[in-house]
């Protein structure tokens, strides 16, 4: 078998008391005022989505989302303007174009597309933002931990495997 | 209070580029202490390396709190400084003043929201107290890479342009100019006034609507600041806040002022064709004066009706007349631009509600023209046998409809905004001819009845009292309006009346009103050549609702009136005296500050690859051909940050959003994260 | 021993190695491109170690003395525990270690298995291919008896990994292979001691510059209005392949090679890695090209995205193994 | 390279050749000795694997001529044509004549340049320095210094012409990549044809240079000449090439044709039929596999008429054919049989392993000579049928090439819109694995005896065997080759180290 030439692979399981680490990047003049709608109306949500605030979802770099992952987030999101309602005009087109292409690229990488997840949120949205968060970070949670980083670490990145046995 | 200079001594300090950071956390008065336990944060965050001072308060953003910050700042020598509290929309100024004050650059300052986006979103108290640690924790990490950063200033010309004539555009110009600053208002059409000339009385007061214009017409053409350019028509602009160079082309009016017999040049024109301001109830000729004491009061000529003829000048004697006279172009220097570019009535479709089908079906303005005095009918309703008695208004034509019960818009959308003029409006109508005529029946559909404004719902409460008949439809069913096959009236109204739990009603109808909604007027060339951000409903879109209500993204550019979303003549001159005290505040400063936050090109990384260049919706990146580079303008730059995202090679950077800024939040955030 | 390391050793002279790896080859051989100045490069220069062109053993670079090699270029990532081991020694044995190739600094084309299992590449090779013929469903072992006794091979390794990720590298030089005249000048800059300060992310033999910079085509400043592939449709001569709709790597990309895979008429896919300070080069372009789409509603967006058949094997043709991600879950 | 704690059985001694030097690749020989010191057995191991025929799945079709060229940097051209014949069958593509022209051009002088590199850098040192001469100066600078710079001169030029060559035709001197589904990415100019013109002449002149070389160097030195006939470096297996119309050796384009060890033809195929003629065998002590002739069968590592073990080689391809396709180098096929065999029609099989070396220069001749010949062809520059457009839904295609080390298929399974689902490759040095295995054991039986001092010299004269088949182990594994020089150990039954060769 193949085994015989691999250590084996995958992570550990759940840790107990494992909570998904989600990073949300939001664009100031929609979403994350719409985000601060939802605070606004006290409505709850679960306090595993940490916010990045950008002025326009245009600004969201792909890289910003791979280095998430690679650093261990268990999920993204990426919320902007509705279409027709960015206050730069067109920022939110190239989030439109890029963030589809860039989940079947991560998709393809084993990321399961529930992992990123990619919406408009206007201003007025708050209610639409806590039921969001609620959705992505319950779905993050019955996928379970991502744990990229020990995962490569275990393939020998950035430190390699000496693996035995071999001779010198 | 906390504090720990503990763990990051000089050295330490060093490592973190010489960071000296100040994290000050506030209670906001239990707000965020209930929830969160601020202390502990405090405490881990003051652990932190380069952090040299943590601590909370009750109110941060009091005297004594903006005191501590000051304090500490020159105490300290903090050159980095944190505030966790409310959301940065509220006090993120607040406290850049603050260390501005202490003499630090403003923008060394973060804002991390623990309220809005902890506090009060989150139940389980340990699980917040993580939450505000971590994000105070990428703060801190991000404030590493911040760097000091100023205002871009740019001069400003100290003149306005405001695009249309119209209540708003008078009041602008009106405005400005009582401030002192030079206008020039240009308006397409012949004649100023806009919509309301169109108008009968104004609601809530009742009073004349042309004697209010004409005040304010008076005001704004006696101004010796103000410039009136009618006719003009704008063929392109160029330039940024401060200065504005916009193109003009001034079509010939025919008449001038020498003009005497003006009645007589307008009875001898033999040329007839429908005449807009009464929305086609009515025929004028194609020397034409727009309305009675219209300014200017002279007559224009509409050069695609009139033959040339010459009756009109043998009519006068030739004097005032120029049939010859050419279209003339010229350059308006301006620091900024107010577009007050107004609305149209929505239009209803052929068939809609019978519209276009039965010729006693009409809109509510064209019934408004019907009831003035000075109107088509001189003030009478359409005539069949004796007096129309029975009258139907519908409501929401155009307005609140609804996708997949509506009939979608040339554009394809359905026009699913509420046009909140209509329903004041409708029942102003309709009591003025309760008072013309007792005997008219009236009867009234509607979905709701949005009387909202001050004084507005007197309007529905006369309406009840007068006996107006109130028929609630159901959005989802709209009313029908057919011919009506028995002969005592041309018209039927059918629906099913939700008051009377569905009871189905069959209204017979001599004249069936519908209340319009309002579309914004066509200015699709403006939106391209001021780069202005639009909504989904067409009307231009300001940069917050509430925050900065008239101004576009699009710096020195501003918004006054219904171009902007349905607005009654109230609404229209508090939005147009807003843009005015802004564009005023503007001009005085003498010159333009904005936010440091725009994209630069690092000459070094820019590859040339041009992929940039056609992503910028500003037009702000030009390519530098001799040194085969992209360059941003700053001016031109509103700061989105796209082409820093786009940049293939990272040599575009956003000031204050730049990689390593942002790559260090994520990182942060992250910390343990990675143990799974 | 040999009294050739000792002429080596004793002269003065720069001593390089040329060790390959986890690669094809073809960096060997770019490096016999630089021709005719071989014969110079062997005036200045004595070859301790090129397996593939001499004969010097294994047994003489164990008796090197530590950083006796000045100057070793090492091609090719690592896949198996031999390989792992002998970057091991190479570093320990060398002065300067040079990742060669785009394989050693990126992962390179072998780093596409990073999106695929052991599993799956095995069997693939052994258990299900139309011309096997392996009824008992042999596969190769580390270690295997034979009659006579143990049988070694390598392990093989959960994924490729780049030079740097095993040990400590100086300088990184791009390209697959790098280009000849790009790897003189380097070579001429080393010798005279002009190269920048060593440091594993400092790339030489190369430009800072994107492909677009060497690129002769016209750009015409349009938005993209749908993706062709390569064989679909003629390519205009003088325009853009990216603007034409062919997915071109240029934009993200290092240039040094000439910009020769466009003078072919044929798009770029990247093989000298991320350009400028990026990290990630297919998310560099990812974000790339999803501004200058000629879309205006998201239906129009995915149907032009649909048209992008490999995402990864694209964008990540050459550097999976430098990724941000690395390789697949 | 061998752990110190790989254990040797009770009663045996072991000797590894790891690696062998001087060939692309990496390949390791580890022979067991018994008590009496006679050669008990010997194994030839392939220590890697790529899994590219995995890492292609899922991507588009037209990608893999620029995939699959890196699986060999030393013939990137070969795996490059074979892929694009490959796409061609998958989309049913009949390409049109100045693709064809230009692609068998290509190739052509692509062969020159890689026979060249062989002869001189890798298999020349042991004829030109001698077999057991100074190991330092056993290599191309050696060869280089002996012969003469001026001779120097030319290989390097000649190397350099060629890649010049493969610039003009695919934009990269390595790994190019303009053949394309539907032919090639770009026609050449008038220009570039005048270029060529003068790149290729002087490639037949060097051409007939080297032939001249080897006489005078090898076959007028009688101990060489009789290492190569009385040597034990021969055996007799079947042989494999590609074939023209006229059974004409063919590098492009053609059937494989198989004779058996007397000549006879045992069988002629199209590229889609492989699988029908070539089957393979896993063995778990190399990755690498063993292909052999499926009508025959696999009788283990023997030679002869019933064991099904084949060699695809450049005698193996003068063996098949019944001649040359341009006049030089049918005169130097005719020589090359009446040494060897004694009859100049080639009828009879030459099974010299040494002599692979002269068939080789043979066919260095022969495409040469070839490329001059389609470099005339008047259509040779026509500025639009170099490609055509795929017209027709991709599914499943063959793409066969003779590359320099032996027949190299790529075989590659797509849906509809042109995504690879299946891939597979038997590469030319594979063909060779169990005869390369065997050469190396009767090279090994033939040398090491009791008694015999087991030296550099002879252990190379056991990697001559092997050089002998240019095996490229960067194709043959598609696999990451890695080199480690030659070591030499020798362990007593226990397993202990009792004598370690130094050089």
């Amino acid at each position: 078998m193949a085994e015989a030439h691999v250590v084996q692979q995958g992570v550990t399981p759940a840790a107990v008391g494992w909570e998904p680490r989600i990073i949300a990047f939001l664009c100031y003049w929609c979403s994350y005022t719409g985000a601060d709608a939802a605070g606004t109306a006290r409505l709850k949500y679960p306090p595993n989505v940490d916010i990045i605030r950008v002025m326009c979802s245009g600004r969201i770099d792909p890289e910003l989302i791979t280095t998430a992952f690679a650093h261990g987030a268990d999920g993204v999101m990426v919320c902007g303007c509705h279409i027709g309602d960015c206050h730069y005009i067109s920022g939110n087109h190239k989030t439109m174009a890029r963030m589809p292409l860039l989940k079947r690229t991560l998709v393809d990488l084993g990321i399961e597309p529930d992992r990123f997840v990619h919406e408009w949120v206007s201003a007025a949205e708050g209610e639409k933002f806590a039921r969001l968060v609620r959705e992505v970070t319950e779905r993050v949670r019955r996928l379970g931990p991502l744990g990229w980083p020990q995962r490569m670490r275990e393939r020998g990145v950035g430190c390699g495997m000496s693996l035995e046995p071999w001779g010198a | 209070m906390v504090e720990t200079p503990g763990s990051c001594s000089g050295s330490g300090n060093e490592r973190e580029n010489g960071a000296r950071i100040g994290v000050f956390i506030c209670h906001c008065g239990g707000n965020i202490s209930d929830v969160v336990d601020v202390k502990r944060v405090a405490d881990e965050i003051g652990k932190l390396p380069g952090v040299v001072f943590s601590t909370t308060q009750m109110f941060v953003c009091s005297d004594p709190g903006q005191g501590l910050i000051e304090q500490k700042i020159k105490e300290l020598g903090l050159n980095r400084v944190i505030v966790a509290a409310c959301s940065p929309t509220l006090h993120q100024l607040t406290f850049r003043r603050t260390v501005a004050r202490a003499g630090l650059n403003q923008f060394l300052f973060e804002h991390v929201n623990v309220r809005e986006q902890v506090s009060w979103v989150t139940e389980d108290a340990e699980a917040a107290t993580q939450k505000a640690t971590r994000l105070i924790r990428a703060a801190v990490d991000r404030v590493k890479h911040l760097t000091p950063l100023d205002k871009r200033r740019i001069p400003i010309h100290p003149a306005a342009l405001v695009i249309g004539g119209g209540i708003a555009g008078l009041v602008t110009a009106r405005d400005l100019a009582q401030r002192g600053m030079k206008v020039t208002l240009v308006e397409k059409q012949p004649f100023l006034g806009g919509r309301v000339a169109q108008l009968h009385t104004l609601f809530p007061t009742g009073e004349d609507a042309r004697d209010a214009l004409k005040r304010v017409i008076e005001e704004v053409v006696s101004h010796e600041l103000v410039n009136v350019i009618t006719s003009a028509q704008i063929l392109d602009s160029e330039g940024v806040v401060g200065d504005f160079r916009t193109r003009i082309r001034i079509e010939p009016r025919g008449a001038n002022s020498q003009l005497r017999q003006r009645a007589s040049a307008v009875a001898a024109c033999p040329e007839q064709t429908i005449n807009e301001f009464d929305y086609g109830l009515s025929q004028r000729k194609a020397i034409y004066m727009a309305y009675p004491g219209c300014y200017p009061p002279i007559p224009a000529i509409d050069w695609n009706v009139c033959t040339k003829c010459g009756k009109c000048v043998w009519a006068v004697g030739g004097r005032g007349i120029n049939l010859a006279e050419q279209p003339r172009e010229m350059v308006l220097h301006s620091g900024i631009i107010v577009l007050a570019t107004g609305f149209d009535p929505y239009e209803p479709l052929y068939g809609e509600y019978g519209y276009g089908i039965f010729p006693r079906v009409i809109t509510l303005q064209q019934l408004i023209r019907l009831l003035d005095p000075l109107g088509p009918t001189g003030g009478r309703l359409p005539r069949n046998d004796g007096e129309p008695t029975r009258i139907a208004f519908i409501h929401c034509v155009g307005a609140r409809q609804i996708e997949g019960v509506n009939q979608r818009q040339p554009d394809g959308r359905v026009k699913d905004y509420c046009a909140r003029t209509c329903c004041t409006g409708a029942l102003h109508a309709a009591l003025e001819i309760r008072r013309r005529h007792a005997d008219v029946m009236i009867t009234d559909f509607y979905q709701d009845i949005r009387t909202y404004g001050r004084g507005h719902e007197a309007y529905y409460e006369q309406a009840s009292e007068a006996g107006i008949l109130f028929v609630r439809y159901d959005p989802r069913h709209p009313p029908r309006v057919e011919g009506n096959p028995k002969g005592d009236s041309p018209l039927l109204v059918r629906t099913s009346d939700l008051l009377t739990g569905g009871l189905d009603v069959e209204m017979p109808a001599d004249l069936v009103v519908l209340a319009t909604g309002v579309v914004p007027h066509d200015i699709s060339e403006l939106v391209g050549m001021y780069h202005c951000a639009v909504g989904s409903d067409s009307f231009l879109l300001e940069v917050h609702p509430k925050l900065r209500p008239v101004e576009l993204a699009v710096a020195g550019v501003f918004l006054a009136g219904s171009c902007q979303g349905p607005m009654d003549v109230t609404e229209a001159c508090a939005a147009a005296s807003a843009a005015a005290s802004k564009a005023a505040a503007l001009i005085a400063q003498a010159q333009v500050e904005m936010d440091p936050f725009i994209a630069r090109v690092d000459e070094e990384l820019c590859t040339g690859c041009q992929t940039c260049l056609t992503v910028c919706a500003y037009d702000a990146i030009t390519r530098d051909e001799t040194r085969g580079i992209a360059v941003v303008s700053e001016a031109r730059c509103t700061g989105c940050g796209t082409c820093a995202a786009t940049c293939p090679s990272n040599a575009i950077q956003q000031f204050g959003f730049n990689d390593a800024q942002v790559l260090a939040e994520v990182k942060a955030l992250l910390q343990g994260a990675a143990l799974g | 021993m040999s009294e050739k390391t000792d002429k080596a050793g004793g002269n003065g002279k720069l001593k390089i190695g040329m060790y390959w790896a986890a690669s094809c080859g073809g960096c060997d051989i770019s490096l016999l491109e630089i021709g005719p100045h071989i014969l110079e490069l062997i005036e200045v220069a004595d070859v301790v170690l090129w397996p593939c062109a001499a004969d010097f053993k294994y047994q003489d670079v164990v008796n090197y003395p530590d950083q006796f090699i000045d100057v070793c270029f090492f091609n090719g990532g690592v896949r198996n525990s031999e390989q792992e081991e002998i970057a091991r020694l190479l570093r320990r044995k060398s002065k300067t270690l040079i990742a060669y190739g785009a394989c050693a600094t990126d992962g390179g084309i072998p780093a596409l298995a990073n999106t695929k299992t052991v599993e799956g590449i095995f069997a693939a090779s052994y258990h299900d291919c139309p011309s096997l013929d392996n009824p008992a469903h042999v596969e190769p072992q580390p270690i295997t008896q034979s009659e006579y006794g143990e049988l070694e091979i390598p392990r093989f390794y959960p994924q490729v990994l780049r030079l740097s990720d095993v040990v400590e590298v100086d300088y990184q030089i791009p390209g697959c292979p790098p280009q000849a005249e790009r790897v003189w000048e380097a070579i001429l800059a080393l010798v005279g001691g002009q190269l920048p300060a060593r440091n594993s992310a400092v790339k030489v033999a190369c430009f800072d510059k994107s492909v677009c910079d060497e690129c002769p085509r016209e750009k015409r400043k349009v938005k993209i209005k749908e993706f062709k592939r390569p064989h679909e449709a003629m390519a205009e001569a003088e325009w853009c392949l990216l603007e034409q709709g062919f997915i071109c790597m240029g934009p993200a990309t290092r240039s040094g090679c000439g910009a020769l895979c466009v003078k072919a008429n044929l798009p770029c896919r990247g093989c000298y890695g991320p350009s400028g300070e990026v990290q990630d080069q297919g998310a560099a372009m990812i974000g790339a090209l999803g501004s200058i789409l000629d879309a205006s509603t998201e239906e129009r967006a995915r149907e032009m995205i649909d048209h992008i058949v490999d995402p990864v094997g694209t964008f990540y043709r050459f550097t999976m193994a430098s990724s941000d991600l690395k390789g697949r879950r | 390279m061998t752990s110190p704690h790989v254990k040797t059985n009770e009663g045996y001694r072991r000797i590894s050749i790891d690696p062998v030097t001087r060939l692309e690749g990496h390949g390791k020989i580890d022979i067991f000795l018994d008590k009496d010191g006679e050669v008990a057995d010997c194994y030839f191991q392939v220590p890697e694997l790529r899994g590219f025929e995995k890492f292609c799945e899922g991507r588009p079709v037209e990608e893999l001529p620029r995939i699959t060229s890196r699986i060999c940097g030393v013939c990137p051209e070969a795996h490059m044509m074979a892929s694009a014949k490959a796409c061609d069958a998958v989309y049913k593509i009949n390409l049109p004549l100045t693709a064809k022209l230009l692609r068998e051009l290509q190739y052509n002088i692509f062969f020159v340049t890689d026979h060249t590199t062989h002869f001189y850098a890798l298999a020349g040192p042991d004829f030109v320095m001698g077999p057991t001469s100074d190991p330092a100066t056993r290599n191309l600078i050696g060869v280089v210094r002996k012969v003469g710079l001026e001779v120097g001169g030319k290989v390097i030029k000649c190397r350099q012409w060629g890649h010049e060559a493969a610039a003009i035709f695919g934009g990269k001197p390595v790994n190019p990549i303009n053949a394309i589904p539907g032919g090639m990415s770009k026609p050449i100019t008038s220009e570039e044809r005048a270029r060529l013109d003068e790149i290729v002449a002087f490639m037949v002149e060097f051409a007939k240079f080297t032939l001249k070389l080897f006489h005078d160097v090898v076959l007028s030195n009688s101990q060489y000449l009789d290492l190569i006939l009385n040597g034990p470096f021969r055996h007799e297996t079947y042989s494999m090439g590609l074939v023209d119309d006229k059974n004409r050796v063919n590098f492009y384009d053609g059937k494989v044709r198989v004779v058996d060890p007397e000549g006879r033809e045992l069988c002629k195929y199209a590229p889609a039929d492989y699988t029908k003629v070539v089957a393979e065998r896993v063995e778990p002590w190399t990755y690498l596999k063993f292909p052999y002739l499926k009508q025959v069968g696999w009788k283990g590592f023997v030679d002869g008429k019933e064991s099904g073990v084949y060699r695809a080689t450049p005698q193996a391809r003068l063996n098949v054919a019944d001649g040359m396709n341009s006049p030089e180098a049918q005169a130097a096929y005719e020589e090359y049989f009446e040494t060897l065999t004694g009859d100049r029609s080639g009828k009879k099989p030459v099974h010299h392993t040494l002599a692979i070396h002269w068939a080789r220069l043979v066919e260095l001749l022969n495409a040469a000579e070839r490329a001059q010949e389609l470099l005339r062809h008047p259509e040779i520059t026509h500025p639009e049928n170099y490609r055509v457009l795929p017209t027709e839904v991709p599914s499943e295609g063959v793409g066969i090439v003779e590359a320099p080390r032996g027949t190299l298929t790529h075989h590659y399974v797509t849906d509809e819109k042109g995504i690879v689902k299946k891939v597979n490759l038997i590469v030319g040095t594979t063909n060779n694995h169990a005869a390369i295995c065997m050469s190396i054991k009767k090279a090994a039986q033939g040398l090491i005896h009791k008694g015999v001092e087991v030296t550099e010299g002879l252990l190379n004269m056991i990697e001559m065997a092997f050089r002998a088949y240019d095996p490229c182990y960067g194709c043959a594994t598609h696999s990451l080759p890695g080199q480690m020089p030659l070591r030499v150990t020798i362990h007593d039954a226990e397993g202990a180290v009792i004598a370690e060769l130094k050089r």
